[in-house]
This record gives structure tokens, sequence and C-alpha cells, in this order.
């Protein structure tokens, strides 16, 4: 069976179409200001990707903040039930989803079976999400990608305090006037990230396996400060921020 | 990509005066957050300035700045006889005599820019925003800072001209090009306010009903920052913000008090007053170099 | 909206009594010096039966029922919060008391004409901002006699006649004081009848929540608001315990009955602390799956007064007047007055979470819970004491939580679309679907 | 001549844990400085202040709601870390609200083998307050007696309370030589003094006051006092903080803080029943704002002390969210203003960020020197 899911983020649309539980199409565009758009586009790249038509695909489930405009979708289902769906399918043994997304942070404990034991988002602060490593970079003048690699190369922890991805831009630039070096600043503001998702995890009274998708899963830097601070390994997918739309996917199965 | 947050740097001297002429030449640097100004005063008289972003290293920021003010005019480091530093960056402008708060320097700068009757001054710098109550001489009185939160700032106006693609110059007059003025953005977290903002454009809001409603937002918050240390007339504004109409209008709406109209640069205000206590410093030097 | 038809509902007809009751009362404060009468402000949980032996004729503003009631009020909410802020106070105090200082600071009042000044003050204390509240209040109207009653002597279980004695000595103390303000002559008989008819109201109001018990619910707790708001106004009055007995006779019809809250009662939840007043819709949408919140520890018991039953489940405190106990003296019913306040529910947890997850834990249970909806409320330092520890608590017994940041009088702290999400993520997680 | 004292205060819990190696005795942390420590010295226990370790934490996000002030959070992360894993005991006395869910979370998740919630009246302006509080204490005694297995006479109190009394005198007698033109310490080592006596035996934190008392008339700190600046408000023991603020031109000579001053300021007046002598000094003491009411004497107390140690700028710190303190602070601020005291205003967190801070520290000590900037 073909179903597809499409996840509607804050930032970018992700599409995966699936057969019988296995990826055979995915793609991901930003998602603008016409996400509905981005969206079409997305999954049009997604079927081409599968060689397959539109009407070869049997269900689609949609996900994500925007899953309401999504198109085609028959059916929706949050993020939180999107995520653990899609973790627990890939890797059995999770117990522990963690999602950093660019504004959201989720934690999420589960069940084998994938169900949703307990959940915890970021409140109505952006810290602890992508968004901050974004401006953190440039006020570092250093790439986003950059980020990451460089901060390995610290072995000193400097508290932040500022919450505010924003406000802590200042605290960057008093950083960089007081001459610190460029690494031990990149893994404080990894740290900072981290701590606000463990702070989340701990909500959930987290257990291993931990799992961590969305995009800034792609950052070493912020996955070796969470890492430390979570006192365990966490496992890493493949294509961590498509898990959700994967399940969406495989809940478009499911019904 | 455009970065259209980026303001256009740039540098400017007296071309009529000949600094060689006067007696007293000092210079204020300005190394803030986001900008960072050099700028010389010769007999108490701005001669040259020089306006741009700063680099994550200060001191290069500061050599830069300086080494721009002073391009094309001859005069080379060594002909100034005071520098003050100021700013975020002002401990470590390697050739400063001395370190002044921008919050004092601002305040003396309004007080030259704008003159001695000015009373409050407000200063919308890049990351942070300040209310400053000042004598007739440009002595600070009182003064209140926004804390943990960059809505307000000029960073997050930054952030909004990038996501609506409109370069920041342009930002305020287009927030004006409203019919009715709209709900102003709910989010005081930049972050939120932009993902706020987002939601809008999809819904199909033109670019100026945003900016109008996150400019008003901004104006907001700053008003409450005044209300807490209190508006006395002169009113002046300082700092980057204060060249975005948008903001500065509605913030003069809501207090009910006509900002002075800027006569200079609203940016070099700090770089000013720190100039202007440079030959103060420079004065008292040289009285006590020839008692001994 | 198709949802499906599982129970017969139909209207509150003791509804629009309950509304009149209200007006009457923020009029009657408001005009009390047309009339010769007297005015005074103190907290929903003052112990309001001892001013009443001043007289027939001294009315009483509530200030957490007012500034609910503000806090309501979206654009008057704003400009008082803002008022407060402007005047130099911290933006992280409790919501109720910013609206209730900006109603103060603006000189007017909510149903209009300027802020009628309390001619004195009679407070309780057990939250660190009851007292203090006070005191500002007084700052801002250029000083009010104010005398404030520390109720904090620990749990009740541990509750002895010393710790009684420290409540009734500040009470004796209390009504010399109202004499020497008021310059009356102070009415035991009075006292007596307040403290007979405060017992009434509070147990009374229990037995109607206990009736919640019920399946389907016969109420829900968005009506339940308009509803114990009365006792927070006056608990110690002959009209709002006479009120609650015709209102349980009501529920208990509706009870017998079967007449439903929703039409279409699946899961059964509780909410804890106070709501965003301004966005009482959140219990409208949960409606849309079926949901409806039976109550809380807050509307169960800052106004009910419960006690366990032979049987082991929660009820209504017995009273006095059903133990026979006859009130001869101004001692005996400070007494009286006293213990009974100490039992109630919503004071235990400000000495631990541990005692208020109990109760909660219990609730769950009697009143047949699928889950519990935790308002982490910014607003109020006292009721989110310890929340996170209650969370912890429910989720070991076995009940599901969902909690959402807000703040009850402060709408720039809460954020409706995205607690909507959550209640999506959360009904998703006990597996109920939306409707129509 | 202060190294001592900042040593104990650095290394706290090496010091307890020492203690304990030496006598054998039972340590009890408290919560709040209303704690009636002689009771507990009496009894031959060493009772030390729970305070936080101004380290970024992680793990008291499912016990504290984040709208409760970062101290309270600060001290249940201690004690989450195991960091006063040596505690025999834990005991509060009721203070405000915030600090009262680090005690209640420390009683249910980490194991003690005594816990004690002492109801402190708030209402410390009431005659009432006495009677109730001396009962209260003698519950304490009982608990204490039945817990160590040694019954606390009054002989015993008696001895607790001297050295008490004197270890308040003492430090009294040390802030006195504050009020010097050339104050010989610094508001650091007044501030490390002050936490080392309630990290410590108090008997040997005499000694060593003893010693600096002996020394201070003829110390020269070798550093130009600057600007006389008072702070006050919340719980502060980040003396990073402090140090920054002394090293821009200024010295804090004199403080309102329950690390500082209210800590130490009154004594026990003798009285034959021991305990109301006790309760009576709790009752009496420079209250918390959570305690001051209907009156607030703490505003009158305040300016006293900035006219006494002539102070020209006072810095109010408050803890994020500690609503006792955010309810007197406009007061405060008026109060000294009007009696030519400027003030400046500061929120602290577990971490301050120093940078931002330094620029108001220095603005405002600008503000109040007359330096040669203005013609």
């Amino acid at each position: 069976m073909i179903t597809a899911g499409i996840d509607m983020g804050s930032k970018t649309v992700k599409v995966v179409i699936i057969r019988d539980g296995e990826i055979i199409g995915k793609a991901k565009t930003l998602a603008g200001f016409e996400a509905g758009g981005a969206a079409e586009q997305a999954f049009a790249q997604a079927l081409d990707e599968a060689g397959i038509a539109i009407d070869d695909v049997e269900a689609i489930v949609a996900t994500g903040a925007g899953r309401k405009n999504a198109p085609y979708s028959t059916r929706d289902i949050t993020e939180v039930g999107g995520d653990a769906r899609g973790v627990i399918r890939l890797f059995p043994s999770a117990r522990t989803v963690l999602d950093v997304g660019a504004e959201e942070g989720r934690a999420i404990r589960c069940t084998e079976d994938g169900k949703v034991l307990d959940f915890a988002l970021n409140e109505k602060c952006a810290a602890g999400a992508g968004a901050f490593t974004e401006s953190m970079s440039r006020a570092l003048e250093v790439p986003v990608e950059e980020l990451g690699p460089m901060s390995l190369k610290s072995t000193k922890s400097i508290p932040m305090n500022a919450q505010c991805a924003v406000f802590a831009e200042s605290e960057v630039v008093t950083l960089v006037h007081l001459k610190t070096p460029k690494p031990d600043i990149a893994r404080a503001v990894h740290d900072a990230i981290a701590s606000r998702i463990v702070s989340l995890a701990r909500k959930v009274g987290y257990e291993p396996d931990v799992v961590l998708i969305g995009g800034v899963a792609h950052n070493p830097g912020f996955v070796d400060s969470l890492e430390r601070a979570l006192e365990c390994k966490v496992i890493i997918p493949e294509n961590p921020e498509f898990i959700g739309a994967y399940g969406a996917a495989l809940a478009a199965a499911e019904a | 990509m455009v970065e259209y947050w980026r303001w256009k740097e740039y540098r400017w001297h007296d071309e009529s005066k000949d600094w060689r002429k006067g007696e007293f030449i000092t210079a204020g640097v300005d190394v803030g957050s986001v900008s960072s100004q050099a700028l010389v005063v010769v007999d108490g008289e701005l001669y040259s300035f020089s306006n741009m972003r700063t680099g994550s290293d200060s001191p290069e920021s500061a050599r830069k700045a300086m080494a721009w003010a002073l391009e094309g005019t001859g005069m080379t480091l060594d002909d100034i006889g005071f520098v003050v530093g100021t700013g975020y960056g002002r401990v470590n402008v390697p050739f400063s005599n001395k370190a002044i708060t921008e919050i004092a320097c601002h305040a003396r700068g309004a007080n030259y820019m704008y003159g001695s009757s000015v009373r409050t001054v407000l200063d919308m710098g890049g990351q942070d925003c300040k209310v400053i109550r000042c004598d007739e001489k440009g002595k600070v009185t009182a003064f209140a800072m926004n804390d943990k939160c960059a809505a307000g700032t000029g960073r997050g106006m930054e952030v909004f001209a990038d996501l609506l693609a409109i370069p920041i110059e342009e930002v305020g007059e287009l927030s004006l090009q409203v019919d009715e003025e709209p709900e102003p953005v709910s989010s005081t977290c930049v972050v939120f306010a932009k993902s706020e903002a987002t939601g809008l454009l999809r819904e199909g809001w033109p670019k100026s009903k945003v900016l109008a409603a996150y400019c008003s937002a901004m104006a907001h918050r700053i008003v409450t920052l005044l209300e807490q240390v209190g508006i006395e007339k002169e009113f002046a504004i300082t700092g980057g913000i204060g060249k975005n109409i948008g903001v500065v209008k509605r913030l003069e709406d809501e207090i009910g008090i006509k900002a002075l109209p800027p006569t200079y640069d609203t940016q070099i205000a700090g770089a000013l007053g720190a100039a202007l206590f440079a030959q103060n410093l420079l004065k008292k030097k040289l009285a006590e170099a020839s008692k001994t | 909206m198709a949802t499906k038809q599982l129970y017969q509902t139909r209207p509150l007809e003791c509804w629009g009594k309950a509304k009149a009751i209200r007006e009457q009362y923020y009029r009657d404060y408001a005009t009390a010096h047309e009339r010769g009468g007297l005015r005074w402000a103190g907290g929903a949980w003052t112990f309001g039966a001892i001013p009443a032996g001043l007289g027939d004729d001294v009315w009483s503003i509530t200030s957490e029922p007012y500034a609910a009631s503000i806090a309501a009020n979206k654009d008057f909410s704003m400009r008082c919060l803002e008022a407060t802020e402007r005047a130099g106070y911290a933006r992280d105090l409790c919501s109720y008391m910013r609206n209730y200082w900006g109603s103060v600071i603006l000189d007017e009042y909510l149903w209009g004409g300027e802020f009628p000044k309390p001619d004195f003050i009679w407070q309780d204390h057990i939250c660190c901002s009851h007292a203090k509240w006070y005191q500002v209040v007084s700052d801002l109207e250029g000083g009010i006699p104010s005398f404030c009653i520390d109720v904090s002597v620990g749990p009740y279980e541990t509750v002895n006649e010393r710790k009684i004695d420290y409540l009734v000595g500040q009470m004796h103390d209390g009504i010399e004081w109202l004499e020497k303000v008021t310059g009356r002559k102070y009415d035991d008989e009075k006292l007596i009848q307040a403290v007979y008819n405060e017992c009434r109201a509070t147990a009374v109001w229990a037995d109607v929540c206990t009736l919640n018990k019920a399946i389907p619910a016969p109420l829900e707790e968005k009506t339940m608001y308009s509803l114990y708001v009365l006792g927070t106004l006056m608990k110690h009055s002959k009209q709002v315990a006479d009120f609650y007995e015709e209102l349980r006779d009501e529920v208990r019809d509706r009870v017998a009955d079967r007449i439903g809250a929703i039409p279409n009662e699946q899961c059964r939840l509780m909410s804890d602390t106070q709501p965003p007043w301004g966005f009482l819709s959140l219990f409208r949408y949960l409606e849309k799956y079926g949901a409806v919140s039976v109550g809380s520890l807050y509307t169960f018991g800052l106004i009910g007064v419960w006690e366990v039953k032979p049987d082991g489940t929660w009820g209504p405190r017995t009273t006095p007047q059903e133990l026979g106990i006859e009130i001869t003296d101004r001692d005996q019913a400070l007494r009286i007055l006293a213990d009974w306040n100490l039992s109630k529910p919503e004071w235990q947890h400000f000495y631990s979470p541990h005692l208020k997850t109990d109760m909660m834990v219990r609730i769950a249970r009697e009143w047949s819970l699928n889950g519990v909806m935790l308002h982490y409320n910014r607003g109020c330092e006292g009721l989110s004491l310890g929340i996170a520890e209650n969370r912890l608590g429910l989720i070991e017994a076995g009940f599901p939580v969902m909690t959402f940041e807000g703040n009850m009088g402060d709408e720039r702290e809460f954020d409706l679309t995205k607690t909507m999400a959550r209640v999506d993520a959360f009904m998703e997680t006990l597996g109920f679907k939306k409707e129509g | 001549m202060f190294d001592k004292l900042r040593d104990w205060e650095r290394h706290r819990h090496d010091y307890a844990k020492d203690w304990k190696d030496r006598t054998g005795g039972k340590v009890v942390g408290y919560f709040c400085t209303y704690a009636p420590e002689e009771i507990m010295y009496a009894a031959g226990v060493l009772p030390v202040r729970i305070l936080g370790s101004h380290e970024p934490q992680d793990v008291t996000e499912p016990h504290i709601f984040g709208m409760y002030c970062p101290f309270c959070r600060d001290c249940l992360a201690q004690g989450l870390k195991g960091r006063y894993d040596y505690l025999d005991g834990i005991m509060i006395s009721q203070s405000c609200l915030h600090v009262r869910q680090a005690y209640t979370s420390w009683e249910k998740h980490i194991p003690v083998d005594f816990h004690y919630y002492l109801p402190m009246p708030a209402k410390v302006q009431t005659p009432r307050a006495l009677p109730y509080l001396t009962g209260e204490l003698a519950e304490f005694r009982k608990a204490i007696e039945e817990w160590t297995g040694r019954t606390i006479s009054d002989k015993d109190l008696d001895k607790a309370i001297a050295v008490y009394n004197e270890n308040r005198r003492l430090m009294r007698d040390i802030y006195d030589f504050r009020k010097n033109d050339k104050p010989p310490l610094t508001g650091q080592e007044a501030m490390e003094m002050v936490i080392s006596s309630q990290m410590t035996d108090k008997a040997e934190h005499n000694e060593e006051l003893k010693k600096i008392l002996a020394g201070l008339p003829k110390r020269n700190s070798g550093r130009e006092p600057g600007v006389r600046l008072m702070i006050l408000g919340s719980e502060d023991d980040d003396i990073e903080f402090v140090n920054m603020v002394e090293k821009c031109g200024a010295t804090f000579v004199v403080d309102d803080h329950c690390t500082g001053s209210r800590y130490f300021w009154n004594g026990v007046e003798p009285l034959e029943n021991r305990l109301e002598a006790i309760a009576r000094r709790y009752i009496d003491r420079v209250p918390c704002p959570s305690k001051d009411w209907e009156d607030r004497t703490r505003v009158q107390h305040i300016v006293d002390l900035a006219k006494a140690w002539n102070v020209s700028g006072a810095i109010v710190i408050q803890q994020k969210f500690c609503d006792p303190h955010e309810l007197d602070i406009p007061a405060i601020r008026k109060a000294l203003q009007g009696n030519g005291v400027k003030t400046l205003f500061l929120e602290f967190d577990v971490t301050v960020p120093l940078g931002q801070f330094k620029v108001r520290v220095e603005a405002f000590l600008e503000m109040l020197v007359e330096e040669d900037l203005f013609d």
C-alpha cells in the first residue's frame, strides 16, 4: 500500500511517500508565505523521486503546525503523534523522542507500540529551538552549518543567561568583545539550547533509547552538548527532519 | 542571498574646515553591538565621522571605524589629543584613553545635537533600548534599560526586514502605507513575532500592514519603558531606530509628545558625546601638565 | 457542528438568579455610602462573617473575583495592567492584584464610575501576596485602615488548640479594631448567624460538586465558575447559602433525569488553578472531543468545605448545625469559624504539594476521570504552588496529564491557538477523535 | 585576613563533612534564615544554610514551575545533584512560598533521616505570634530531642544562645568599621563573612571573627573606596556581582540581605523561658518582606542604615519572580530617593549577565560622581 505524509512545519514543508513502510520518495521545501503551494511543490518532487503519480497514493495524512492548510490530505495528526509513530517504526527500542525544529522543541515518552505516555513542548519562549542557532551564527559571523563542527573544538563551558534567542545575541556579542574564542561561544550556545531541551526531556522523565529528530539533529555541536547534558547517547535517524512526515505516512496506512 | 537588514555604511567629514587650525582635537569611538561609529571633534565642533557595522572582533571594528573617519582628512591618530571609547566594546578600543558608558555619552551627544533643552533621551540601539533623563548640561539624572527581551530593539527590526525582504531603510516608510492601523503583533518574543508575521502574510496581509503591526507593537513596548522613567520635554531620539519613521511616529502619537527633529545622523550621538567628553578630559590633562 | 447526542441537555433554571445576585453585589458595594452603609475590601478567602457583625448595611468587594471580572474584559484589563506597570510594579506579580491596582490607579470601577474607595480593609494571609496586596492598595489610596489575619498555621491534620488560639486571638483583636475604625457597636448575634450561613453555604457547595460524580456530569466547569463565584463574594450570607440549596436541588433533579452538561460526554477531565478568564472558550473547544471538565480542586475546594465520609469517599463537611451544636457566644463562633476554614482543601497545599496531589488523585478516582489538564498559571503563585509535583504525582497514580502555561488575568501570557494544539495532541494520546 | 572565611564560604561542603568527621555530630540543612538555629545547635547539631551554586541547571524543571524564583530552583538543584548528600536532616521555617517548594520537593525526592516544617507565623506584628511561636518551638525542640536522642536542657540552650549572640555581636562590630571613610573591608569580604557564618560552627566562626576584629583597626585595604554603596533586596550570595561592582570604583559599605545584616542584626534577649526568648528574637528581627505587614517596618530601617553608613547610592536587587520583594521595592526606592540616595534596580537570575549589568552599574556610578566631564 502506498501512502504519504505531509509535515507542514513553521519553516519548511516535508513530504514522505512510503510503500509498505519503506520510504520511496521524499522532498523538502521552504514554507515561505504560501505554505500550500510549497507543499504541492514538495509533493510533486516526492512523487517524482518515487516515480509514481498522485493517484497511486491511497491515503495522505498531514501533520505539523500548519497541517490544516495542507493540500491533498484527508486526515491530520498532531506532531506528537507523527513523531512517535515514525520513530518507533524505525527504532522499536526508543522510549523517548526529542524533536528540535526551527521554533519548536518537543520531548515525547512512548511505549514500544508507539503509544504516547507523556509529552512536553517549549512554552512562550523559542529558546531551545533551531531559530536560536541561526541568530547566534549571525552574531558570530559563522555560517550555521559551521557552528556545530566549530563548537566541538571547545572544551570550556561558559554559562549563557539569555533565554530569548535574539537577546542572547547581545550576550554573544559581549563574549565576543571579551575576546572569548569562537569555539567556546559556539559551545555555550549549543549548551544553552541543549539544557532547555533536556529540561523538557526530564519533565517527561526520559529513558533510553533516546532518539533525536528534527533539523537541528544535523548539528554535531548540538548533539554533543545534548549527550553531555542527558548523560547518554542519542540515536539519530538518517533523515531526522523527515520523521514527522514519515509518521504521518504510516498513520495514513493504518486507517 | 541578499541581506536586507544590512543598512548602508558611510563616512563624512567637513571639507570646509581645516583641522590643522584647531587647538583641541579629540575623538569618540562607539563600538556598539550592531554598529560602530568613530567621530572627531575639533574645538568642540563636529569634524568627521564614520558609521559601520560592528564585526565580531571589536578592537578591529574600532580601528576600522577610526581609520575610515580619518580617511581623506590627512589626520592621523597622533593628531588626536584624547580618545574616549564607549558602547559594548568600550574597553576594547585599543587606542582610547578612557572608557565611558554609552548612557552618559548619548545624553551628552543629544545635548549637543538637539540643544540644552533636552531632558529625555530615548536611545533605540541594536540590542537594547535606553531611556535617559538628563540636565541642561547633558548629565544623566536617571535612566532605564530594557531587559531580557529583544522586542523594541534594532535587531528585532532587522529580523523583520529580512523576513519581508525589504531594505531596512524603507521599513518605516512602508509601515505607514496602511489605511487603518492593524492590531499590534501579540508576541513579544521576536522569534514568535516572526512566525506570527509569517502567519499573517500567509493569510494574505500586505507587507505594509504586517510591518505596521510590528512597528506599533515595538513602539508600544518602548513607551512602557519610557513611562518607567517618565518623559519630560524636550524629548529626543538617538540610535538606529530613530531613523525608522514608522516606529517614531507611532511612539509620538502614543505619548502625545513630538520628538525634536533630528539634525544629525541619530546613530552618531554616542560617539559624539564621547568625543565631547574627550575634549574636557584633554583640557584637564593639558592644564595639569602645565602645572608641573 | 454535528456532535452525537448521547445525553439530554437543558439550561440551568437558577442561572439567571446567580447572575442577578452577582450584579446586585457589585451595585450594593458601590452605592453603600448613599444608604449610610459601610464599604470594606478583602480577599475571597477572608473571614467575611466577622465584619457581618457590624450590621446589615456593610458591603464588601472581594478582590480576586473583582479582578477576574476585569480580566474577562480584555480592553479594560490591558489598561489596568499597563497602568500598574507604569506605576513601577513588576509584571510577574499576581495578575489579580495588578488588575485590581490598575482599576484603583485609573480610578475606574469595572461597572462604571470612579473606583469606590473602601472604608477599611479586612484581609487574611496565607499566600505571600495577600497582606502585601492591600499594603499597596493602602499606598495607592493614600492610607486605608487595614487588618489582616494570618492563617498559615500548617495543614489541617496538624491543627491543635494552640493554632486555633493564634487565629482566634487575632480575630478577637480584629473585632476590637473593627469597632474602633468604624465607631460601631459589634453585634455577636449577627456574627453567629453569619457563621451558620458560611458553614451551610460552603458545605452545600461541596454537595453540589459531589453530584458531579454522576455520569453524565450534570455540570461542566465553565458553568461552575459562574456559580461558585457567589461563595467568593459573600459565603457568609443567607442569600448565597439559600441559593446554593436551590442549586443543589436542581442539580439533583438533573442527575435523576440523566441530564448532561454536554450532549456527547465521552471523556471526563479536571483542570487546576484559575483558568485564563479571557479565554473560557477553551472549555467549549474540549466539547468537540466530547470532553467535559467536571471541576477541579480549585472549583471544589476554594469555597467548598469537605470531609471524608464513613464509606471513605469525599463529601460535604458536616456543619455545626447538623451536629446540633448551638453557638452561644463570640469566642465559640470564632473557634468554629477558624476550624471550619482551616479544613478548606485549597489551603492544604500551601504546606506541601503532596497533600494536594492526594486530594487530586482522590477526585480523579471518585469523579471517574480520563485525564487531567493542569494550568501552569503564571498569574497566581499561590495556586500554582507545587503544581509540577502534582503533575508527577498524578502521572504516578496513573492519570494522564496535559499541562499548558497561561495566566488567569494577563492575556499577554496565554496563547489560545498553541493551547488548543496541545489539547489536540492530548486528546490524540487519550484516543479521542474530534467530531464534526 | 578574610582568607579563612573565604575558604569556608567557597568549600562549605568540605567544611561540613570535615565537621561531621571531627565531631560525629549531625548536620541539618535549613532553607531560610527564620530557622531557630539555637535549638538545633543546643542539641549538638550543626545547622547549615542551603544555598544555590549559580550554575545553569536543567534538573528542577520537573519539580518547580519556572515562574518561581531562580534561587529556590538553584537550591533544589543542589540537592538533586547530591551536593548536600552529607545532610542528616532538612528543615524550613515558613517564609515565602518560593523557597518552600525547594523544601517540599527535597523532602519527597532526596532521602533524609529527618525533616521538619516549622509554621513560623507570617504576622510577626501581632502580639498573638509570641505565644504561638513559643509553642511551635517547644514542638520543634521535642522533635529534635527525639531524633537526636538527646534532651535539650536550659543550660544547653543558654550555651547555644551565647555562641549565637556573640557571633551576631562580632559581625555587627565588624560592620561598624565599614562606617570609616576608608572601610578596612570590602563588600565582598563582608558577604563572605556572613555566608560563611551560615555554613560553619559559630564557635569556630567566632574565633576567626575575633582575630579579624583585632586586626581591622590597623588594616589598610590598599584600595580607594570610591563611591559608597548599599546593596539590598532578595536573597543574594552573588559574590561575582559584588566583586564586579567593587572593581568599577565603588565599595559596598552596608546591606539589607538575609545573607547579610538581616541575618544577624538583633540577638536573643534573655528570658526565664528560653524558647520564648528565642521566639521573640525571630519575631523582632529585621523582617523578610513576606512578614513585614500590616506596617512596612523595614523601609525606615533601610533608610537609617543608608544614613548611618553614609551611602551615596543603593543597588536594589531582586531575584526574578521574588514577589515579596517586588511588593516592597517601589516603596523602598521612593523612600531612599526621598532621602537623597539614588537607586539602581537590577533583576537577578541564577547567573547574571555581567556584561549587560556592568554598563548599568558604570552609568549609575558616573551619575553619582562629579567627573570633570562637564564644563
